[in-house]
């Protein structure tokens, strides 16, 4: 078993997946050639020829539209977005049809597309580099949205996503493309869509994070004797892992690097607000960005929650 | 040095028969007796259907509806060209195609009904829902061409919309990725000169639609949309060279809407009558019906019993749609994915 | 004072703002010869002529980006999007330029835009008419999302809105263009952004409901000793108004026609279990349409939520 | 009927030196001595900007940043025929174009160094922040076009953006505004012939991107992009067009990017070195200062003067740039809106 950083896991992914189904095929700015702005599809041009992984204009509504139509006549397109911050461009497409084609259909095409993008702060890039608005998209009734925590559930996510008869977004945390090495099986496997993982187990609260913010929830929760969820799946939501969590713990803080107001840490929040309350104890605390604008990089820190700010929440909920 | 020209351009315009059905006999496209009589009747349908469409909805039995009165040869000759294998991607106001392409008539009337399950295309017919929202089906039928392609089959990837989409951003990024990849597909633009209140005169100031394909190095030309031998022969040419590999090719069909934009629309409101009595004059049904006539393919009497047969059609389609049950509410469920998550689950349990 | 409807409350709220004030100018889809589909502009471009009343090309990113321009510099632009689930195509331009412009110029350039646009369902309409996704929009830090429940709040919602130095989005919820007769005031008046209204005081149980749902929640409620808010203004919300409810009722049922996940209802919930927790005597409930897209009409019925399933939403609280 | 010709376009391309500095004299524009001197020195001036800003960046002292050496005429020479009043919408590759208009250098720098305040643009200067978000800045063009228009104001709006953006659909939906309402705007594309590692040959299957502007029925050209002299001459032109209700013009000046896309990327991973050597010789600066030269306007006693000029005031600003203090946490909410909410009041009290 290889170390891999999550780029290595997501590239392997796709090889390996292109290498079994000659159905997938790669489409999207700078990903054959290039290899990708962060290489994540490096190599894969010359190996599986430019038919497979296409480099595309500059166009994020037509590379998902296009994406669509590839989808519902036979292939398993994967479309990069070269940012989060360019999908808002393919929200039409996204909204409108991937996630409805197999309604308005009633069923006769489908719809199995996996855009991938880059996603979340803490790189120092220039604007749009480091928005992290999954919310947006958990929003839309048959889209699923994913998000990898470390290289062993990148692959292994991205594997079911590959899979999955329905679309789905894999928004991978930039931050952590490199920060992590793990091991990650050679072998064919999978992490189920819809399942969140207990990162740590933990009796006195249970924190809920995802990505990037994760590994900082990780760090900063060690001195607590706190359950750590890491959600994986941010759409459809893992609701038993999440609520038997907090029946155990009584406790609960999310935490999001997106602005706080309609984040998904809300929908968490009043999930447990609706179905747990009696096994709260106290306050459900988020921790999340201000709702102001991501800002650039001398204002980053400032906006992105904090190891501060994680435990000052848990400080808190311990009180109750 | 100095001011040079790069490039020059050419925009052609296609007729094939006049305003009294006279043809230019040269551009006669190959089709047998029957199947120009056959264009007659499915364009006599398409009329029949879209009348009583209208009537229904006054009455209650079908939701808003969007006639097509006046754009039958620009629908039906276009879809008369296409293999069944083709894929088409219709917008909402091309009900001729899908009656050309043999659509289920009481589907076609179930989903104006309100009704999603009236567009699930049966099996072999390659047609996408319907897109209600302008232009933005555009860009499947360019991954559908990639798909066909890939997988080297035959097939060409056809979307339809009309001059209002052509002002939208995914009509733009559509063609030009088509362009890039010159991929076997084709834009057929219904010009029939208004998006609602909107003449076209308004939405682009280019002088043709036809001429946006230079944006994208591709073909593009101009038909007469009235005329359905035009129309046909355009579409064929544009088939042939989408399969050789001659690239995507942009065809307007220049027609007119002779109703309201809906049945939700009053056209009174925004343009004069006069302007469609004189497109009365290029009726494309009785342009066909003086061509065929001139030929001795077609009488009074044989136009009446196609008629009757339409009508007799209509019927029965109405009567089979207004027959269909109404969905059950857990059918807004099984159709959002494959595997639902636990809280549609437990939704659809109590719906 | 005249009993007007939605459509005539928000006609004479453009006509006398346009009066008031030449700086604003509307844009649209048909808003100009036809008045608007929905006859909301009717008779305004024969008042103020085609230079104020603009009919565009079919484009919603165009429009959208088009008023910021104008907005940046001198205008007051209102541009219509003719249903919203055409704005989704425009979200990038809300959401990279018209939230972002003050903050990225640093003050330098505003965007003091209205984007109106009928929303909601139970009007009977083709796919995409129907859409009731605030949800989205209020992710989005500087941009107000604003709703009106009547001809009275419409009219001075609206003028609030126009005079607003910052982006607004004023969703129109269709159901109600004509079901409602008002007193709408002839007189300049507004009804302040940011600030929810007490619809029907009552101790039992806060339900918050807005645009179409209010209506059919305070018909439902009839029976129930609630205290009925109708929201107004989405984001930011009114959190004491909300607060001192709850903290008075004990109790809390969310109203809302979009589908439950990610929905406004999420953020209302979770606001509440941060900072009321300790006054809630049960669960907090949302009554919502379920995770599906919005269906035709032949289901629509079946997806919005109906009097019944408000009662038992109170029913079940108020076993607690 | 039959096949006929609908309408013919052509395409122009203009260019007014030659690669050795050699006017085509009847073509040249209408420039004093001291105009054409201050030409070189802008152009001077982006590039050692440009080539500092690469070596801060090194130096981790700037965050990413997308060189423009190599495109000093076509900004330039298109932002030297401005007015001070017309309305500038750069993407993020203009650098050249702000310091021609006389944006503060300091600022310039503060942007790249991960800092809004730098994007203010101080009064007096109609530019609106740089954008990154590829083409969608180009309505807002159209916009303050209309609202020039409808306040009387003589400006123009100018929106630039590179060959990768003619892909997007607001670059689209754009022009075709323009078009429709014939409005006082102008389109400049930096045809660098790349967007990171895609040619502009897979970028679309147009010959030129000039060619576009016929989608819109608007005057499109293309300039010789290194040749500072036709770019100012085919601005100066689209600006009296505009200034005099002719509308909007869509201007290529096809150029050529030399460096990486920007610090974060790799050219060599996707382009040979050659198509940059070959670019060389057409390098904008020299093709000036050959032409200057040749004028007895300028030798190298001078040239070297306006080097050690550019030196100085880039030294400058660097250290006026590092001089500023960093934002306070509190600017991210003091900008998000004028009326806070009361959540954000909260926030911005913790932050
Ligand atoms: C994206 C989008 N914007 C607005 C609408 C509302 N609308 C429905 S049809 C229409 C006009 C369409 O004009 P055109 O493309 O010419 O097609 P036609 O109706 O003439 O067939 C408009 C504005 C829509 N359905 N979709
Ligand atoms: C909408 C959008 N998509 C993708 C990107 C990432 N990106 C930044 S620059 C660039 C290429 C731009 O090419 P071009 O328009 O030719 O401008 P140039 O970089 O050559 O100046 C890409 C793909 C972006 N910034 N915005
Ligand atoms: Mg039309
Ligand atoms: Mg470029």
């Amino acid at each position: 078993m290889a170390q891999l950083n999550m780029v290595q896991a997501i590239n392997l992914a796709l090889a390996q997946e292109m290498e079994r189904d000659d159905r997938v095929v790669l489409l999207g700015e700078d990903v054959g050639r290039d290899g990708g702005v962060f290489r994540v599809t490096e190599g894969l041009q010359e190996r599986f020829g430019a038919e497979r992984v296409m480099d595309t204009p500059l166009a994020e509504s037509g590379i998902v539209g296009a994406a669509i139509g590839m989808a519902a006549f036979g292939l398993r397109p994967v479309a990069e977005i070269q940012f989060l911050g360019f999908a808002y461009a393919a929200f039409d497409q996204l909204a409108t049809h991937a996630s409805r084609l197999r309604g308005r259909s009633r069923g006769r095409f489908t719809c199995p597309l996996v855009v991938r993008t880059p996603y979340g702060g803490g790189i120092r890039a220039p604007e749009l580099h480091e928005e992290s608005s999954e919310a947006f998209f958990c929003h839309l009734p048959g889209l699923k949205v994913v998000v990898p925590s470390g290289p062993y559930s990148a692959k292994g996510l991205l594997l079911a996503a590959l899979r999955d008869p329905d679309p789905v977004l894999f928004l991978e945390p930039t931050r952590l493309y490199r920060m992590i090495r793990e091991e990650v099986p050679e072998e064919d496997y999978t992490v189920p869509l819809g399942t969140a993982r207990v990162a740590r187990e933990g009796s006195g609260v249970t924190v809920i994070a995802w990505g990037s913010m994760l590994e900082r929830t990780l760090k900063a929760a060690k001195p607590y004797d706190a359950e750590i969820i890491d959600l994986l799946t941010l759409n459809p939501l893992d609701l038993e892992t999440i609520l038997s969590s907090v029946r155990k713990t009584g406790r609960l803080v999310i935490v999001h690097e997106a602005p706080l107001t309609c984040g998904l840490g809300a929908e968490i929040a009043a999930t447990v607000a609706a179905e747990a309350i009696l096994s709260l104890r106290g306050p459900v605390l988020r921790v999340a960005a201000p709702d102001v604008v991501m800002p650039l990089p001398k204002l980053e820190d400032a906006y992105l929650p904090t190891a501060e700010q994680i435990q000052a929440a848990l400080d808190e909920v311990l009180k109750y | 040095m100095a001011e040079e020209t790069l490039a020059t351009f050419t925009i052609r315009r296609l007729a094939v028969l006049d305003e009294h059905g006279v043809a230019d006999e040269p551009l006669l496209p190959a089709l047998s007796e029957e199947e120009l009589l056959r264009l007659h009747e499915l364009m006599v349908l398409a009329r029949t259907f879209d009348q009583r469409a209208l009537a229904l909805q006054r009455e209650g039995r079908l939701g808003t509806y969007p006639p097509i009165t006046g754009q039958e040869a620009a629908q039906v000759g276009s879809a008369f060209a296409l293999d069944p294998t083709d894929r088409v991607f219709p917008s909402f106001r091309e009900m001729g195609v899908h009656l050309t392409l043999g659509y289920p008539v009481d589907r076609l009337y179930q989903y104006w009904a309100g009704d999603e399950r009236g567009q699930r295309a049966p099996e072999g017919l390659e047609i996408f829902p319907v897109c209600v929202s302008v232009g933005s089906h555009i860009p499947h039928a360019v991954g559908a061409a990639i798909a066909a392609r890939y997988r080297k089959e035959e097939a060409v990837a056809v979307a339809y919309f009309g001059d209002g989409a052509t002002s939208k951003g995914d009509f733009h990024e559509a063609l030009n990725l088509a362009g890039v990849f010159r991929l076997p597909a084709l834009f057929i633009c219904q010009n029939n000169q208004w998006a609602i209140s909107v003449p076209v005169k308004e939405q682009t100031a280019a002088v043709s639609l036809a001429q946006k394909a230079l944006a994208y190095g591709i073909e593009g030309v101009q038909v007469d949309g009235n005329d359905v031998l035009a129309v046909y022969r355009a579409t064929r040419e544009a088939l042939e060279r989408a399969r050789s590999g001659g690239g995507p090719t942009f065809i307007e069909c220049l027609t007119y809407r002779m109703e309201d934009h809906t049945t939700a629309d009053d056209a009174a409101r925004y343009r004069p009558p006069e302007a469609v009595e004189a497109w009365k004059r290029k009726d494309p049904i009785s342009r066909l019906e003086r061509f065929l006539t001139g030929r001795e393919l077609l009488d009074d009497g044989k136009i009446a019993d196609v008629h009757t047969q339409a009508v007799a059609t209509i019927d029965a389609a109405v009567k089979a749609m207004e027959a269909i049950p109404p969905p059950s509410p857990a059918e807004m469920f099984d159709y959002t994915c494959a595997n639902l998550g636990r809280r549609q689950v437990a939704q659809r349990q109590e719906a």
